[in-house]
């Protein structure tokens, strides 16, 4: 990693995990996370979103904020793989606490356990917490 | 009285607390859960057990319009858990106010 | 019956702002009065008319002002937290105006109920 | 209770109870319920304060906020008498559960059973919870 | 070291702004760089330069500005989650400017480590 | 890595998921309390059990300038717990980073 603050910084590669652990809806941060992992797609970066916790709830089928007048965006998360975005992890002991399982989930994604779920972060140069 | 719960039971302890104190109290207080809270309604919840009470002795309402817009069907909530819309929650407020939030 | 509402978060950040718009749209609709809303801690930024949401959003700031122009509501943002969070008279929305805290104790008093919308 | 909004109305004398239930400096609840309690000294109800959950912490003794440069509000409780705002009820079950007792507390409150808080509550026409 | 914050809450209501503060000041007396505080969210709050808080209580927005002025710091409002809050160049203290996401995806990329502050 | 919780455990349950992650990962991780979190740290709090591990192993620390805001002295705090000051926060990020916030 760089300790000056260069032009060829902009160059590097690093792995970026964007971390989800709250429900939508009730406050913002689903949503406006989601603004930030669309932007960086422009970066050529190396992205991943982990789902865990409440965040789970994020993907869920079925949601329709329309009937609180607040933007519908979980068809967005659809729209990740047409911007090179294709590593979604969601971790299965929150979806189990939740009643859930991968078919409840708008994309297709890849659930890892825990253990797995810890590791990835650990892999990471950049996490943001939303 | 109308207690309300607006966050996640799994992810704050709001729900447990409102619940240990509303058990203490006259059958005549009511609970609705609104915002992130109606997930503590699911039956796959681990909240569900003592919601059953409240549910069974029709004390317990969810707000339809936070259901929906989180993808949540009347079909995955526990028995008896009765869903109402925002007249539905001004109607609670009328019959059982004053209002305690558990923010 | 009067419904004097009290809310304490910010819009968009929290859901609380739209929770009570709906709550008090909903009892106006079945005839009850709102006859005020009082917006305490970042709740005073509901009252910033800068707001620009985007086209396919709802706009917080202008439903609150309709609603006080449609139903006599008064929508009052207290002055010390406002002044602290930087919303003055300035950027203020119609129908909205900054008073004391006394306006909520007040409205506590003389309505039949008080509902609280915060995190 | 009043049916319309009358000049009567400010002559009524309402039982009004701030419940608190979250810790201080984390977030501004705390002190800025203070303002309003302070306030409500005006108004000639009967006021009471509920301190249950996290809440009981406001009450800590020792608090020093300059540590991290905001206002040390903890000593306001005790201003609160001679506002003639006695009625401070502190819930055994959640002083418990921080290892703490009455002795702990800034000002002299009357501890009372999650039992008794609850009785305490329904009795209330107003509740102001931060 | 290069340290790139992110702010996600107002300030006042949540003690995020001033961890988040105190982080840069400890992390620039060390001798480390901040090349950018990112404020996203109810972070956009912290740039309203009409904050008047009761003369006993810090001034968060002027405590920004010093800071930009005496280390060089950049701070980056962003411009989707401002307008949408009502957060605009005529509100903005001194220190501050308007921009893009991108600008928080970039300094993530450039600096060697990013510390978030939210709620 | 760098974990911090800023909530108090007997609020939220952010401090429970994230000792569950911190469990799975390498001796290397690290864990600072910080705002309403430090809470966590009180002995008398019931998330000590789990934390004395992590104390012990000497990778627990705890923000004293939110300790002192709060009142809790360092005796009321776990055993082993590490007591640091902001330019402690930030010498554990160069250290230990990345940093991953449990908000």
């Amino acid at each position: 990693m760089n300790d000056e603050f260069d032009e060829d910084a902009a160059s590097t590669i690093k792995r970026f995990m964007f971390v989800n652990r709250k429900a939508p809806h009730g406050t913002i941060y689903a949503l406006e996370a989601l603004e930030v992992v669309l932007i960086s797609a422009a970066f050529d970066q190396d992205v991943s979103l982990a789902f865990l916790d409440d965040g789970v709830l994020q993907l869920r089928k079925g949601q329709d904020a329309k009937a609180i007048e607040m933007k519908n965006f979980a068809p967005t998360y659809r729209a990740l793989e047409g911007y090179d975005i294709e590593k979604l992890y969601v971790e299965r002991e929150s979806l189990e606490a939740r009643g859930m399982t991968a078919d409840d989930l708008v994309v297709p994604v890849e659930v890892v356990d825990r253990a797995r779920m810890s590791a990835l972060m650990s892999e990471q140069d950049v996490i943001m917490s939303f | 009285m109308l207690h309300t719960v607006n966050k996640s039971p799994l992810q704050t302890r709001d729900l447990d607390s409102c619940l240990l104190h509303l058990e203490a109290q006259s059958a005549e207080s009511r609970l609705l859960l609104i915002e992130d809270g109606v997930y503590g309604a699911l039956a796959a919840a681990p909240s569900a057990t003592t919601l059953s009470d409240l549910a069974n002795q029709g004390r317990l309402y969810v707000l339809g319009p936070d259901l929906s817009a989180r993808g949540v069907a009347p079909e995955a909530l526990i028995a008896g858990a009765e869903i109402v819309d925002y007249e539905g929650f001004v109607q609670l407020i009328v019959d059982y106010g004053p209002h305690q939030a558990w923010v | 019956m009067q419904f004097a509402i009290l809310v304490n978060e910010s819009p968009y950040q929290h859901q609380a702002a739209d929770s009570a718009y709906h709550f008090a749209k909903a009892a106006i609709a079945m005839g009850h009065r709102v006859p005020r809303v009082f917006f305490y801690m970042d709740g005073v930024h509901n009252a910033n008319r800068l707001q620009e949401p985007q086209q396919d959003d709802r706009n917080i700031v202008q439903r609150w002002s309709q609603l006080a122009a449609d139903h006599d509501v008064d929508l009052v943002v207290c002055v010390a937290a406002a002044l602290r969070r930087g919303v003055k008279d300035e950027i203020l929305a119609p129908g909205f105006r900054i008073s004391g805290l006394g306006q909520l104790v007040e409205i506590g008093i003389e309505a039949d109920r008080l509902v609280t919308f915060g995190d």
